[in-house]
């Protein structure tokens, strides 16, 4: 018998488990376990081992740059400069090392510093100045960008074949940015779902002024999670940098809109506070397998851009449903 | 070898240079033929493309799959570029009738990934024209290793171990006879503009530098001001009316590309000021081609930028998949026509974002 | 009883008669005018002011679409793609003859009608974020012009269409009228009508609304549509401008507009903000750019001074509205 | 019912603690906010084992007060003394550390996290750099069960109603080891079972040394329960008094500065004429679950001229059924009608039939707060001709409206966030009397108001109702309701189990409350009220289970 009278409301407590709840977060699995299926059964070529490394090996790259976006998402905010950021560290990386694997740990480094850098600026033009954080990364776009055109007009240098490994390298028969992707996985998610920092990343998302009253330092958190976001990105742009082997300018046109997406069909509210890296994960492999099962059934190119198209819209669609009923 | 008339003609006029810049009067050739530049404007990589390639390890027999690899398809030259690969293709029966294409909308990421896809699918041939040259190199690479041979249409000239052979348009020697020819109607004197595509494009850098080589013989001609019009005629034409309202002289524009030609002229014609200025060729865009035949007074002809190099590129295919010996890159030549010729070539009834081709018609873009 | 003798009645009374968006904006206009006016002494004739006017009327008259729907709270990210259909589709339909203008254009506007209702019944009945619902329809609308095309912009603009759209009344270029009545009109439509109220309503708390009675979802579909038309109407304004369609004209469109809306003040989360001040947006950008042009920065330095020039007007702006106490 | 020795003995407030300096002391503290004085030379002592009221009109400067004493706010002038120490807190978190604890008017849950995750959010417990979610839970679930709250501590925030939200709120600032716990309207939201209950615990905390803040309009608790009274008026400091020594008569004179009619609630008419067609007729209205709770069957009729309080338990269904009469229940099946016309289920027809809904939360569902006042206020009729909205029109309907509602004119341009809880509340009678209603649902129409406007609104009521008006008002405040209306209709567990005459006891509303019908149906014939009733599902087991009940 249980002490608690009436409420429907309160039910969902009493179990601690709301099955639409569960359900709406595991859509996107469900969802990838379907084109899966469907992808082995019905499209050639697609179940092969030459198949899903090439499909591993494509996602790492919107992987952990999505990884890093869901931080920024989670807190409410959105980082528009993280494609820029991505060629950034392409053409930096690939134009200073010219080939030389002496220079990979300095390059690594200065990746990770160029990734902090950006993501405190960011950081410090929503939490200081109080920009919107759309106006603050558009602008961080075009300043990264800037900076890319001051140091070079054209596809500059070349990786050298160790650091090629961070693309085309494989750790027993996984590929190597697989695992890459899949350890910043495992480590973001513990970071959002088992320590303080990843529960007030939500808490701030969910309600800033609410988590300020229970003495979260928000400004703080908002930073750290541009930061996340912008050293992830750099790292995403190492891994570009690898599977390119050159600098070429345009390299991280169009990840920030696409990594929004995989956050958003991932599950993760873009109002904040709501979701996780897991979603994301299962977006961004949903997604890249959907463009390859397109390609291997020689879709046309343009259809496959309305299929695109069609597939963000009633994944977001039915997710909404699941999540109002919820 | 293609690439022969013009460097004989090149070597011709290169004696004729001997007297200075001036004499370079006849640089872009005749009307109707291929363009030709003195040898000191041919880009040196370019030289490499002579070299011979072993193709032995690429033969197979038919029917052969053939795949596109497009880096982008939001353009209307790389479309009719697709469908040139498509007619040359109906033209060889050991091509299997259906062309698997893919498109990587300017991510060099999912160009390497499609590359991949298609080589998982079983092609036996890739053609593409690349994101960047060399940024999808490594994806090359795995097709190669799979031998599967790769042909590169439509970009410049990239000597790289993933490309097998290159149908190229050489975008530098375009460059160079378009400012020769530029340089020439102003009389070797004048203050001009540069309009350039999308910038960090190969064709944007070896325009440039084509241009400021020929600008560095001309010392009369002065460089106000270079800016990029990404090929988007609404965009030259905005570019183009802040430079007039910046400069009340302006006698010249480098504009190589026949879209941003357009907007350019347009820019001119509404300000008043279409009579103080000379233009560069610009390419066989039909906007432009319709301008010309409007405007004889006011153009610059044409240097063509034919996207028949898809057609031209399936023909190396098909020597390589036979085990024909090519070599590393086969020059699609740009043809110069004079602006009185030039007219001849529009196509009033055709839209204006469409290109002289002689494509039949069931291989015409759909619409 | 008189509102005129209490000074925060009168002044609030004020503001709502005159919806231009905040002063700070209008003044960092002016500043960049005035930069503007010392490095070039030809910025200031009517011409080539009317000529920025002209240059920012595409994104001008997405962006007072934009405006609305973004006062309800959602936003609108398809426009962008809309407005490449839209010239492609006008082009197209007219086929160069002079008798198709009026069909054409109406094709165009249906279809901008078309899919702003698509958008906002997705959006206010499924309640999906209009965020990734709309860029998930820019991307399936830009798949459509191309198939619609096969790749290529096909159709030509009749002669007629040209000259109307793209000529001058005296020295006014018509694109600028069509921009300047496109603002007025919508305005008209936020000051003056039921759904201009509704609108606000909407955005700044959907729940009382429904309970007062406002049709909540009948009030998004409405700006939706909004938007969409006018996108399709700034279609045929990039038509006319460029006289050619292009399936790649457009992209960008919809960040710029965007980033018009939000420098003027009108903020994700609805409620606030107005097509004043995004006509004070659209025109600090469109002056911005023009004066870096006319500055002559080579395209790095370009993307530099833009990227500085969004985020200080911005954080100006923001500063302004702490001081005014509309933020926490 | 959780007697006090089922509680930790978690306090270690040693014997004498009456000697000990306070353990927050203000002195001559003021603040203002850009023009308006908002403290002005406060002086407060809070000491160890004694509750503290702070009473005050909206406006006299209570919640600057918490604020600074919470470390929100920074004081412009005068000293913060914690145990003697001057102090300045850097933030919340300061004050946090120096042991003081708050429990918000204005709900400082995270809605997307859980009941644990906010009870102890920022505090949680570790396992190295880890959290450690089992101990989380455990102690979560052990704490709750020790406050005898009925919440889980896995349920998500978002999902809770607003009593559970407090409650939650209540328990959080129970967890920590504070040795300060200011209370802003703790029972604001409360019924009067889980009032008691909170006093219990209130209680405890007093004799385990610990210092209470208590801040309410409720009078009456404030005499019950306090030690000390503070009152402030416009800024300053009136009088601090032992609350023995003073009386609700004297607490409303230094608040008000003014002497208020004795009795608080308007004189009751000496009968209502139901012989004509009832106003207002719902018939079985019922939702497998709706935005708060599910109810079953419930019908009521409402004549003109009469005020029919609803009164019950949290999640007993109260919210449910008006929300289902206004339309805004999808899935709801109901039969409503005004004066015998049917009206369809949207708030757009519920309006167009002259319902008005003055609804429970100000902030989430009744105003537009970046709006004006009149915008606000105009927000259900809007004006229009063709679709063009009629500017004069609107200003006069707002004028109209504004004068019903005792708002003053001049506010009306000025935005809805910057007017106190009282007038916010005014704006949303006065758009609901904008559309001239002819019933007017309340819920909770005066919860966390002060004691003016608090007797206003009741004049208010009473005087809509004698216009011939058709009001049913929903309250957990049980001597409001009992003190306002003409009839007394109690839910339990979403069904009706009992009709009342006004004017009943409370002891007989909560025997209802909380039992079931055996009250019911001695004034059947009064309306359809009667049909509902005992089905015989209430046992004994349900009894003894009100939401703050123990073991």
């Amino acid at each position: 018998m249980t002490s608690v009278p009436a409420s429907p409301t309160a039910r969902p407590g009493l179990s601690g488990f709301d099955l639409r709840e569960q359900v709406a977060r595991l859509g996107v699995w469900v969802a990838l376990g379907v084109v899966l299926v469907v992808g082995i059964v019905a499209v050639p070529n697609f179940a092969t081992a030459a198949n899903a490394d090439a499909i591993l090996r494509q996602a790492a790259v919107l992987g952990i740059v999505a990884l890093g976006q869901t931080f920024v998402v989670l807190t409410g905010g959105i980082d528009l400069s993280v494609g820029m950021l991505m060629g950034l560290v392409t053409v930096l990386a690939n134009g200073i090392m010219g080939g030389d694997p002496a220079l990979i740990l300095p390059i690594v480094l200065l990746a990770l510093g160029c990734g902090l850098v950006t993501g405190v600026a960011n950081g410090l033009g929503v939490v200081a100045a109080r920009v919107d954080p759309l106006i603050v990364t558009l602008a961080m776009l075009s300043v990264l960008q800037g900076v890319i055109f001051i140091y070079t007009d054209r596809t500059v240098g070349s990786a050298p074949a160790e650091f090629r490994d961070l693309a085309y390298g494989s750790i027993g028969p996984i590929p190597t940015p697989a695992l890459l992707l899949g350890g910043l996985a495992v480590v973001c998610w513990v970071i959002l779902a088992r320590t303080p920092f990843g529960r007030y990343v939500h808490a701030v998302g969910s309600s800033a002024q609410d988590a300020r009253k229970a003495g979260i330092p928000i400004d703080r958190i908002r930073l750290a999670a541009y930061v996340v976001c912008s050293v992830l990105a750099a790292i995403a742009g190492l891994v570009l940098a690898a599977r390119l082997g050159s600098g070429f300018t345009g390299a991280g046109a169009g990840f920030e809109l696409s990594s929004i997406v995989a956050v958003v069909v991932g599950g993760t509210a873009l109002s904040g506070g709501r979701g996780g890296v897991a979603g994301t994960l299962a977006a961004v492999l949903l997604l890249t397998i959907l463009a390859t099962m397109l390609n291997l059934l020689g879709i046309s190119p343009f259809a496959q851009r309305v299929v695109n198209g069609v597939v963000i819209v009633v994944a977001v669609a039915v997710y909404t449903a699941q999540r109002r009923e919820a | 070898m293609d690439r022969r008339i013009p460097i004989v003609g090149t070597t011709l006029v290169a004696l004729a240079l001997a007297a200075g810049p001036v004499a370079a009067q006849d640089a872009s050739g005749e009307s109707g033929q291929p363009i030709v530049i003195p040898e000191q404007y041919v880009s040196p990589e370019a030289l490499t493309a002579d070299t011979v390639v072993d193709t032995s390890a690429f033969a197979k027999e038919g029917p052969w799959k053939l795949c596109v690899s497009s880096g982008y398809l939001v353009n209307s030259w790389v479309v009719f570029a697709l469908q040139h690969i498509r007619y040359q293709a109906s033209l060889e029966p050991r091509y299997e009738s259906e062309i698997v294409v893919t498109d990587a909308n300017f991510d060099p990421n999912k160009q390497i990934g499609d590359i991949t896809d298609l080589i998982n699918q079983g092609c036996d041939a890739i053609i593409y024209w690349p994101v960047d040259d060399t940024a999808i190199e490594p994806g090359l690479e795995q097709a190669v290793a799979a031998g599967i041979p790769t042909v590169n249409v439509g970009g410049g000239y990239a000597d790289l171990p993933g490309i097998v052979s290159n149908a190229y348009i050489d975008q530098y020697e375009l460059g160079a006879a378009g400012a020769l020819r530029l340089a020439e109607a102003l009389g070797g004197q004048g203050k001009i503009v540069s309009m350039l595509p999308i910038a960090g494009t190969t064709a944007a850098v070896d325009q440039d530098k084509a241009l400021r080589d020929v600008l560095a013989d001309y010392p009369g001609i002065e460089l106000l001001d270079t800016q990029n019009g990404d090929w988007n005629r609404a965009k030259a034409k905005e570019l183009t009316e802040t430079w007039l309202q910046r400069y009340p002289q302006i006698d010249g524009v480098f504009t190589p590309a026949g879209q941003m030609s357009a907007g350019v002229a347009e820019a001119f014609d509404e300000a008043g000021r279409l009579g103080e200025v000379r233009f560069s060729p610009g390419d066989e865009y039909n906007g432009w081609l319709k301008w010309i035949a409007a405007h004889p007074e006011s153009n610059g002809g044409v240097v063509t930028f034919p996207p028949s190099a898809g057609g031209v590129g399936v023909q190396q295919m098909t020597r390589i998949l036979s085990g024909e010996e090519v070599t590393k890159g086969i020059h699609v030549p740009s043809l110069w026509y004079a602006p009185e010729d030039a007219a001849a070539l529009a196509d009033e009834a055709a839209p204006d974002d469409w290109w002289a081709n002689d494509l039949p018609a069931e291989f015409l873009p759909a619409s | 009883m008189s509102t005129a003798t209490v000074p925060e009645g009168a002044f609030a009374g004020l503001r709502q008669r005159v919806p231009v968006g905040s002063l700070g904006l209008w003044l960092g206009l002016l500043v960049l005018v005035v930069i503007a006016a010392t490095l070039s002494p030809g910025f200031l004739n009517p011409v080539n002011l009317l000529n920025i006017v002209r240059q920012a009327s595409v994104v001008g008259i997405t962006a007072v679409g934009v405006t609305l729907v973004m006062v309800t709270g959602g936003v609108d990210l398809s426009v962008g793609a809309v407005i490449v259909f839209g010239s492609v589709l006008a082009a197209t339909v007219m086929a160069g003859q002079d008798a198709n203008i009026p069909l054409a254009c109406g094709v165009v506007l249906l279809m901008g009608l078309v899919v702003g209702l698509l958008n906002g019944t997705i959006v206010a009945r499924w309640r999906v974020p209009s965020f990734i619902l709309t860029l998930g329809m820019a991307t399936a609308i830009s798949g459509i012009t191309q198939m619609y095309t096969g790749g290529t912009a096909a159709g030509a603009v009749a002669p007629a269409f040209r000259a109307l759209f793209n000529g001058r009344i005296g020295i006014v270029p018509v694109l600028a009228l069509v921009f300047v009545a496109v603002v007025l009109l919508g305005l008209y439509v936020q000051t003056r009508t039921v759904v201009g109220r509704r609108i606000y309503l909407v955005g700044a708390n959907p729940r009382a609304a429904l309970l007062s009675g406002v049709p909540v979802t009948r009030t998004r579909l409405t700006v939706f549509a909004i938007s969409g038309v006018c996108a399709a109407l700034a279609g045929l304004a990039l038509l006319a401008r460029s006289g050619v369609s292009s399936t790649f004209a457009g992209q960008g469109f919809e960040f710029d507009a965007l980033a018009a809306v939000v420098l003027g003040g009108t903020t994700f989360a609805g409620g606030r903000g107005g097509i004043g001040g995004t006509v004070a947006g659209v025109l600090i950008l469109a002056v911005s750019f023009n004066l870096v042009n006319i500055i002559g920065l080579p395209f790095d330095m370009e993307l530099l001074v833009k990227g500085a020039i969004i985020l200080g007007v911005a954080a100006l702006h923001v500063a302004a509205q702490r001081k005014e106490g509309l933020m926490t | 019912m959780g007697p006090a020795t089922d509680r930790e003995p978690h306090a270690p407030g040693p014997p004498g603690h009456l000697d000990e300096p306070p353990v927050i002391e203000l002195r001559g503290v003021a603040k203002a906010f850009g023009i308006v004085r908002a403290l002005d030379g406060v002086d407060l002592a809070v000491r160890p084992g004694s509750v503290h009221a702070l009473v005050g009109e909206n406006g006299a400067g209570k919640s600057t007060c918490i604020g600074i004493i919470a470390g929100v706010h920074r004081p412009d002038a005068g000293t913060v003394l914690v145990r003697g120490t001057p102090t300045r807190f850097a933030g919340p978190a300061a004050a946090e550390a120096a042991g003081i604890s708050v429990v918000y008017q204005e709900q400082s849950l995270v809605p997307d996290l859980d009941v644990a995750q906010n009870i102890y959010l920022h505090r949680e417990p570790r396992r190295g750099p880890f959290l450690d979610t089992r101990r989380l839970y455990r102690d979560c679930t052990a704490h709750l069960e020790r406050l005898a709250i009925p919440v889980a501590a896995r349920a998500p925030v978002r999902g809770l109603s607003v009593a559970e939200r407090q409650l939650v709120e209540i328990a959080k600032a129970l967890s920590r080891d504070a040795s300060l716990i200011v209370m802003d309207e703790p029972t604001a939201s409360l019924t009067s079972v889980e009032q008691e209950h909170l006093f219990r615990v209130i209680e405890d905390l007093r004799a385990a040394g610990r210092a209470v803040l208590y801040v309410s309009h409720r009078l009456d608790e404030i005499l019950a329960i306090t030690d000390t009274a503070t009152v402030l008026k416009d800024g300053r400091l009136v009088r601090t008094m032992p609350t023995a020594a003073t009386s609700h008569q004297e607490l409303v004179t230094l608040m008000v500065g003014r002497e208020l009619v004795a009795d608080l609630y308007p004189p009751r008419p000496a009968s209502i004429d139901r012989s004509g067609p009832p106003r207002l007729s719902v018939r079985d209205a019922t939702i497998a679950a709706g935005g708060q709770s599910a109810i079953e069957d419930i019908s009521l009729d409402v004549w003109p001229g009469e005020i029919v309080g609803l009164a019950g338990l949290i999640g007993s269904g109260r919210t449910t059924l008006l929300r289902t009469i206004v339309g805004v229940e999808p899935g709801a099946t109901r039969g409503v009608q005004v004066d015998g016309v049917e009206v369809d289920p949207s708030p757009s027809a519920a309006i167009a039939a002259g319902i008005g809904f003055v609804t429970e939360d100000r902030k989430l569902e009744g105003l537009a707060l970046d709006l004006t006042n009149l915008a606000n206020l105009v927000s259900t009729t809007l004006p229009a001709r063709r679709g063009v909205y009629q500017a004069a029109a609107g200003r006069a309907i707002a004028e109209t409206a504004a004068d019903r509602a005792s708002l003053p004119r001049r506010v009306l341009g000025a935005r809805s966030r910057t007017l106190s809880g009282g007038n916010q509340q005014r704006v949303v009678v006065g758009k609901w009397l904008a559309i001239g209603p002819r019933v007017l649902l309340c819920d909770e129409p005066t919860r966390g108001i002060d004691v003016g406007a608090k007797a206003d609104i009741h004049a208010l009521l009473r005087g809509l109702a004698e216009s011939g008006m058709a009001i049913v008002m929903a309250s957990s405040d049980l001597p409001e309701v009992l003190g306002v209306a003409d009839r007394v209709l109690v839910l339990r567990e979403g069904r009706l189990v009992a009709e009342l005459p006004g004017g009943v006891t409370e002891a007989t509303v909560m025997a209802a409350a909380a039992v079931g019908g055996d009250t019911l149906g001695d004034s059947g014939a009064a309306g359809a009220g009667g049909t509902a009733g005992n089905d015989g599902t209430m046992t004994a087991g349900d009894a003894d289970e009100p939401p703050m009940g123990g073991r």
